[in-house]
Order: structure tokens, then C-alpha cells, then sequence
């Protein structure tokens, strides 16, 4: 694969109009990631009632691959499971940085495959998601 | 420099010849490290090959000659700085290292609630270094404010000193932004109240003729790897009377006179600043380094430089929704842009798919990004080697980014 | 190893084809720097003739392509090691700068009468910082005696502990006597106190299979110059779980995860305590020459360096006036002597006319020669690319010294 | 000059027999020099009356080059005045390190002309001359 053929068509425009962005009024958890190699900082904010993540935002700034990522994740992540949320995560994360299995069962998010064969962007792909995991352990404190 | 010149310096350089993702290399990351030339290729080499030898402590030859080559490397570098007996060259793995020590070993005689001066253009190694002494020593830690163009506020930082002021720590040249930064009148302004000056020169030693006996620079850091030299070593050339107030920071081999359990003695300077077995090959070969560079001549490069930075300025400024980042009228070798609605990242990644290489992010210069309200920039930054050719390559890769995201 | 082999591994050592004082080369100094094979000394040279990119900050393939190298090597060092997810390979500029760092940021946790436990045949690598941490500190240095034979008084070492103690901080091979400690017995004497081990394994590292695992060791320091990789660069190779209450000591790029005036929040381990460009072509040598290493085999190396050390006590006790300093039965690699009123100094420089060079002096361990009440020794220190002809050459030179000085 | 011939007769018998060797019951100056480097340790101890160097003594440990140095210094320098001696010091000094002027008008320390052709060994040949210099700086304090 060509390295632009990274930038599809559902990728730029995510990237160009984000699901779930922007701070929600309320939530219950929350997180904030940084990529220092470039510069990347996202937040995500949940609200999460009986295990379930009854709804899921994001803000921040980024490259298109990464913002593209955190938006596909919104939408994939919202209304599952903690349990089921955690292993999508893994799933993903596995995928990107052990070349373990696939994302054929993860639906749009598999438009992000491509990104495994470009080391240089695999942190873009991931930042959110490891920001996710991080907000689902971390309640908001008062 | 006429093409001809420009072709056979080029020829210095293996690497120009190469080809990334199926182009020929443009190489415009300059400011991240430079490029070598195979004559400091081949004297690395040739010390591993011919040479190898730990230094200082052997009487046989080869420990002997060692220690002369690795020696003649502080003479060098006191020519390259115009500087004099009054000055010592002290070797350290970068500039990095060199800020590091200065902010431990002079720090360590500051008081709390004395004040150090930096700018708000200072890479994160005249930052963090700070930083770490504030929770360390309690002491301020001030910043002198640049304007939008990327101009540094002589006034403000003026207006920062106090009698509290035990240094005032400034880069030469900004790696985020270009920006030449009036060394001479920093200093002047701090030596007026007898405030010491560390000027953080990793950008400026390979760009900028330096003086550091007429700019009257205390302390001056830099990088072997930023001026076609290796990877590993640095130099902190500084006044010695200064020196002379610092305690060692690292304690080991090389750098004492006597060692007993009870008491230690340490050697002289700038040996006692030393510790442990140097980078020898490295040391030698940033010699070589020297040697090429005024083999070419500063002048010269600067003449060039300038030349070249104009051309990409204009060539850049012709790209709509382009916006270059850093517009001093005082600039040299870097030049810092965004594209609207496209991330710099997606700039690098794309630029490099044609064989382009620049760097995008926050250069280790995030109080940069903060002030310009942008999360990263793409930086070009060139070096002698580097053609009209390459700045057209890029302007192109550019356009076609911009198709891309269209 | 057969004469074929031998003759085989010294063509990969340029270094041993060349004339000294018009005698071919006998190098025996290989305690202080080991000769470089061709291959890491190629692996440098097409670094920087094609691969020169600074890392981890860049999109670009060649900085792409660097990181993964550089990257690579913190694994062979974990191979090499016999580590595991439990240890981090931190890159330093050496032994003494690995050492440094753990005396700076973990001896930071210690409080005022806290001790550390080193041994009497420590380099003063491993001597100093823990003299520069008892000034800052006030903390107690202790020192664990050895015997006339140069052997490690493990039960005076246990008799030190106390429960201020903090690190018991030892050489796993005594650069000056060439004694071998038992590091399984100190790693349990230790941790049945629960105290925390460093080994300065300088000199073992080339000689001796570590493995960490089994040890058990907390904390390992040594540097790339002393196993045939370049200078300039060292690993100290550290439990996670003792990293992660250990403060970064320097600041600067790469080091860090968000950089503002007010507040700085460092990047995760290894790269916390890796502040600024780092000896990349160095590391990635250092990679080649760990290969290099285990492409022989270690086991080959310690058999056939334990026959040639045999060779050379045998013959050196066989000259008159001659004591060897330091007999312990568990030795390696290093055979340090005196003549009977004959200065070590005089004995190198006339060897040195013979083309054979040793190291002569304190060898960076005083305190181990005013142990045996000498000024200093000599010092012969083998390696695997070392020959019988070699020591043969040696014994003839001290024979020579002796007859001028007759 | 072959590295052997540095040891000549004169050398290795200063060495062996090394003229004013030894710590005086009175003094008053005295000097510490070390050569990191070699482990070259002496002592110089002087008893200077009305600018004069009435006595001198050396201790301590170093090559034959160093101590045969040393011992010939002590020889030359015995009751001369502070201002010659400082001269001579001087003169062997620029010899030595700067390759200025030669050693013919010192009489025997001549012998030790040949040593700066051995960058390795200069050190052990000047370390008694710059502690003698320090010594006739540094009174006994009590
Ligand atoms: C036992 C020991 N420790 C520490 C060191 C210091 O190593 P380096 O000078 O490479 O930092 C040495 C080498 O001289 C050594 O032999
Ligand atoms: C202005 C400036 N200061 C300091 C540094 C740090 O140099 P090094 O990483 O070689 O220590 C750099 C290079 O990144 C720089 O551009």
C-alpha cells in the first residue's frame, strides 16, 4: 500500500467531521492522552451507568489518522458494554501493535488497517483508544 | 556557492544520492540533525580501525595518540568560536548534557528565590533543566516574551532582571521558528547588571559565524550531530573563571586527582567535568567536522543560506492557505508553516511519500505552539547542501498534500 | 577455539594487522577499550553514509528507520543480559554515567544516614558518585573489605547491613585484580534484607554470560567501548518496579510528554531518563556488537580466555622479581603485576618500545593499590582475539625491562 | 631517540640512588603533588632562609623518570636563590612543554632532554618542578 492510500475517503472525513466531538455537560469519566512525538492531545469523556457506556465524547487535536480513529471508536464504543469495550480495545490494540488477528468483526474501524504497515502512525491510531481505557478507570473525583 | 561547488559539496554527502519511497531524498530536516560527510565517515572509522584506544591513562602509543587527536578537538573548538585561554572546552554527549550541567553544577550555587531568565522560544533543553531546579532550589524561573512575528522582547526581558538574576539563558537561533535572536545586546543587557549569559547555540553552530569573545558569551552549548558530526557528543565551551565556581556533577574515572574512601580529591578543568571514558571517536571526529566546515567557510554558507531561505520563504508564501510560522526579518534555516485544516503530521507522512523529509510536530518547543495557538507546525530546514531543487520539490509535495485533503 | 578460528576472528580486527614501534601489535590493554571488528565499524559507517536521521520525532522514513534500529538494540541488550519485561534498557554515555544516574535520581529517595555498601575493589566509577551523594546526602558510605588474595569478604559485606541500608553497589569483575565475585551470593545476601544490588559489570560484560534472571540483579551497568562496541555509549539495564520510583535527572527533548512553564510532565520509562538526541549511530553499534559477541559465543570466549589467562600466570610466575597482584582462584581476563623496584610506569613505556601495549598505573582503583601498599601495577588484560604468541611476547618484554634496569 | 634510551645511566642511577630522599625534621614549605594519571605521588619539602633555598628534600613514589627528575632538581636547586630557582623552573617548564630553549645551561638535568620527545613521559619529568614551585609558595601554617 502506498502511504497515501492511507488517507481513504471515510478516514478525511471523519477527520474532517468528527462523531461524538466536543465536551459533554456532564460525564462521570474521563481522560487525557498525549502523543509527544508529535504533538497529538486528545480528551475522552464518558458516561458510564451499570457497566454500560451510555455515551462517549472527544476533544481535541491531532492528525487526520488519529482523529479519524477516535471518531470511528466513538461511534463503535458507545452503548457496549465495559467488558465488551475492553476487549474491542485489545482487539485493536493486539491488531496494531502485536500484528495479532484482524479487524474484520470491528465493522468501519477496519478502514484503519492499513495504518499497521506505517510504524510512524500507529500512535496516531492508537492515542484514543488508549486514552479510552484510561478514562473507563478513572472516575471524575468530586 | 555556484552549482559546481554545490554539485561537488554534494558529492561530500552519500546519502543525497539515495532514494526514499522511489525518490530521490530531498532532505530538509536539517535542524533534527544534519547529514555527515564521508571525511568525518571515514575518520571515525579510520580511529575504530587503526586506532582504538582508551585515552589519558596509557603509556603505550596508540593511548598516547589518542589522547593527542582527542586533545586537539578543544583547540579546534576554541578557533571555531574565536575564543581564548579565557574559555575551556568541556566535552558532554550533547546540548542537552551541556544545559543539564550548567543548570546542576552552577545551579547548585544558587539560593532559593534566585531567578534564571529564559525566553519563550527556548527548546524543552534550556526548559526542563529549569525547571528541575525550581523544585529543586525553589528557585523563579522567568520568561522573556517574543512577539507574533517570533521576535524576542529585549524590553521584556529587561524588565525581568532583578537583583535576584543569576542567569539569563537564551537559544541563538530558535529551532521552531528561525528566529536569529541580537546575542550581543542579551548579553550586553545582562552583563550590565553582572549577569552571566548561557547561549544555547545547537542551531546556530552550524549556521552562523560565532564569536564568543567579541559577543563576550559565558557559556555557549552545542550538538557534534547538528554540525555534521556524530551522534553522541557535545561541547559546553565556557568562561573559565566561571568553571571555576562549579563543582563536578558526575564522579568516576578521569576526573579526580586522588581517590580514598575518606576523601576524594578531583582533578583540574575542565577534566573534572569529564567523568568516565569519553566519546573518543566521537570527539575526533566532530575535529573533522570543524575542518570541513571552514573548508567550505562560514561565510560562505551563510551567504548561501540566506540566499536559499528567501527562495522557499517566496516560493511557500505563493501557497494559498499556507501560513508561515516565524516572520522575523532576522532569520536562518528554518521555516515553520501550517496548512489550514491539515495536520502536520498528515503534511510529514504525505511529503514523505515523495521522498521529502521534513519534520512536523512541536519541535520540542511546545511553549512555541501554545503561544501561536497551533498544536504542531511542518518545519523545513536547510543546510548548505541543499539546492532550489529540493525547496520545488517540497512547494510541489505541498500542493499535492493539499489535493489530497481537498 | 582452533588456530583457525583465531586466525579467522583476528582478520575481523583490523587493528591487530598493524605496527607499533616497529613491532607488530600486541594489544593487552583490552580492560580499558577492546578493539573494534570491522563489522560494527561498518554498521556506523553506513549509518551515517545512509541512514543518518535523528528519532522517535520524525514521520519521514529515514527517521522511521533509525528509530527501529535504535529501538532494536534495547532488546539485544535484554537478550544478551537474559532479561526480561521486568528490566528496561536505559542508554547512557558509559559505565561511570550509568552508575551516576543511579546515585543521582535513585540515591535521590535516600534520606540522611541512609548507607550504601560498595566493596575495596570498586573503580572509582563506582566509588565517586557515592562520595558525591555522602557530601550532598549525608548519607553513609561502606566498604566491604577483601583479602590479600584480592577475594571479596562476603561475610564482612553482611556484617555492614544494617536496615539504613539502601544498595550494596559491587563490580562483578575487578578491572585492577581481575577477581570474579560471586554475584549470586551478594544478590541473596542482599535481598534476604531486602536491599537493592548494582553491578558494575564494566569488565564482565565481554567475559562473562550474565544472566539477570537467575542472578536476580536489580540494577547492571556497563559500557559498549569495553565489548567491542564504539565509545560514547553505556546501558544501565534496571527493574521497572525500582525505575518507577526514580526521578528523571535530566531534562530536555524527548524525555518529556508535555512541556509548559508552569508544569512539565515526563514521557514514560526508558525515554524519562533519556533527555536529548542520543548516541543513535552509537546504539545501533552497540546492536551489531552484541551480535558480533554471540556469533562467537560466550561460552568459546570465557573457555578459551580462561586457558590463555592460565598461560599467562604460568608463564609470568616463572619470572624472577615479578608478584602478581591479585590471586584469587576466581579470576578473568586481567593479570596485574609489579617488579621488584622497577616502576609500572617504566615497565609500559619499555614494553610500549616492543609494540606491546599494557596499562600501567592505579588503573581508575586506588583504594585496591593502597590495599597492597603499591603505587600501581600493570596491568595485562586479554581478550578472545588474544594469542599464546601474545603473552609469549609479553613475558620476552618484561625480560627485556628487567635487563635495562639491571 | 629510541624509547630505551630515555633510561640512560645518569636516570637509573638517580632512580636507584636518589639524591635528598626523604621527609627533614624541620621544614618551612612543603608541597603535595600527584600525577592522576600514573600515580605519581611526591612531596617536596624546603627550608627557605632570606630567599634562599637552604635545603630541599623529596618523598614519595613515581617511574625512574619521575624520581631521577626529582632527585636531580633537588641536587640543582640546593641554595640557590628564590628568583634563580623560580627561572630554572621556568626554563625547564617551557623546555618541556612548550619546546621552547633547551636544557644545556642546567648542567646534569640535561639528561632529561630526551623525555620530551615522549609525550607520555613529560609529566613524570615536570611534577617535582611544578610541586616545587607550589612548595616555595606554601609556608608551614603552624
Ligand atoms: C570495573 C569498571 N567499572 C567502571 C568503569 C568505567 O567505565 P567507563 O569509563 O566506560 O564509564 C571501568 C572502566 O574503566 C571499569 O573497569
Ligand atoms: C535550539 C535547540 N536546543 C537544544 C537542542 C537539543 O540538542 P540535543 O538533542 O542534541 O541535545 C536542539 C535540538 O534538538 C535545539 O534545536
Amino acid at each position: 500500500m502506498n502511504q497515501n492510500e492511507l488517507y481513504q475517503q471515510v478516514i478525511l472525513s471523519h477527520n474532517k467531521s468528527p462523531k461524538n466531538f466536543g465536551k459533554p455537560a456532564t460525564f462521570t469519566h474521563w481522560a487525557e492522552g498525549f502523543n509527544p512525538l508529535c504533538g497529538d492531545h486528545y480528551f475522552i469523556y464518558l458516561t458510564i451507568e451499570d457497566d454500560v457506556i451510555k455515551n462517549v465524547f472527544f476533544e481535541g487535536e491531532g492528525c487526520a489518522i488519529s482523529k479519524a480513529s477516535a471518531s470511528l471508536m466513538t461511534e463503535s464504543l458507545k452503548n457496549k458494554t465495559i467488558s465488551d469495550v475492553e476487549s474491542i480495545i485489545k482487539k485493536f490494540h493486539d491488531y496494531m501493535t502485536l500484528s495479532q488477528g484482524n479487524l474484520k468483526d470491528l465493522g468501519k474501524i477496519s478502514v484503519l488497517s492499513g495504518v499497521k504497515d506505517y510504524p510512524a502512525r500507529i500512535k496516531c491510531a492508537t492515542i484514543s483508544w488508549h486514552t479510552m481505557k484510561q478514562a473507563i478507570e478513572t472516575p471524575v473525583s468530586e | 556557492m555556484d552549482k559546481n561547488i554545490l554539485a561537488k559539496i554534494r558529492e561530500d554527502f552519500p546519502i543525497l544520492g539515495t532514494e526514499v519511497n522511489g525518490y530521490s531524498l530531498v532532505y530538509l530536516d536539517n535542524a533534527a540533525t544534519t547529514l555527515k560527510p564521508k571525511y568525518v565517515i571515514d575518520r571515525l572509522s579510520k580511529h575504530y580501525l587503526y586506532e582504538t584506544s582508551n585515552i589519558h591513562r596509557g603509556v603505550h602509543f596508540l593511548s598516547q595518540q589518542a589522547t593527542t587527536y582527542f586533545e586537539e578537538v578543544r583547540d579546534k573548538v576554541k578557533s571555531y568560536l574565536h575564543g581564548d585561554s579565557t574559555w575551556e572546552t568541556i566535552f558532554t554527549k550533547g546540548t542537552t548534557g551541556a544545559i543539564n550541567f550548567v543548570a546542576q553544577s552552577f545551579g547548585s550555587i544558587f539560593n532559593s528565590g534566585d531567578e534564571v531568565i529564559i525566553s519563550q522560544m527556548e527548546h524543552h533543553s534550556n526548559i526542563v533543566p529549569w525547571q528541575m531546579l525550581r523544585d529543586r532550589k525553589n528557585i523563579v524561573l522567568k520568561v522573556a516574551q517574543m512577539d507574533e512575528r517570533g521576535i524576542l522582547d529585549l524590553e521584556h526581558l529587561e524588565s525581568l532582571i532583578t537583583e535576584k538574576t543569576k542567569l539569563v539563558s537564551i537559544t541563538y537561533l530558535s529551532n521552531a521558528l528561525g528566529t536569529i535572536n541580537p546575542v550581543d545586546k542579551i548579553v550586553k543587557i545582562a552583563h550590565s547588571k553582572n549577569i552571566p549569559v548561557l547561549i544555547d547555540a545547537a542551531q546556530a553552530i552550524a549556521h552562523i559565524t560565532i564569536d564568543v569573545k567579541k559577543l563576550d558569551i559565558d557559556f555557549i552549548a552545542f550538538s557534534a550531530h547538528k554540525m555534521f558530526g556524530p551522534t553522541g557528543v557535545g561541547v559546553l565551551y565556557a568562561k573559565k573563571q566561571l568553571l571555576e565556581k562549579m563543582p563536578p556533577i558526575e564522579g568516576g574515572g578521569d576526573m579526580i586527582a586522588s581517590v580514598r574512601f575518606d576523601k576524594t580529591i578531583y582533578n583540574t578543568i575542565p577534566y573534572c567535568f569529564e567523568a568516565g571514558t569519553p566519546d573518543i571517536a566521537g570527539v575526533i571526529a566532530l575535529g573533522v567536522a570543524i575542518d570541513y566546515i571552514n573548508s567550505i567557510g562560514l561565510k560562505n554558507i551563510e551567504e548561501y543560506e540566506h540566499k536559499l531561505l528567501q527562495y522557499a520563504t517566496q516560493k511557500l508564501s505563493e501557497i494559498k492557505n499556507l501560513r508561515v510560522v516565524g516572520t522575523s526579518p532576522n532569520k536562518s534555516s528554518v521555516i515553520s508553516f501550517v496548512l489550514d485544516g491539515i495536520h502536520p503530521h498528515d503534511v510529514g507522512s504525505l511529503l514523505d511519500s515523495k521522498g521529502i523529509a521534513v519534520r512536523t510536530g512541536h519541535h520540542c518547543a511546545q511553549p512555541v505552539m501554545e503561544f501561536f495557538k497551533i498544536p504542531a507546525t511542518t518545519r523545513a530546514s536547510i543546510s548548505f547542501y541543499n539546492t532550489k531543487e529540493d525547496i520545488d520539490r517540497l512547494a510541489d509535495g505541498i500542493l499535492y498534500v493539499q489535493s489530497i485533503f481537498e
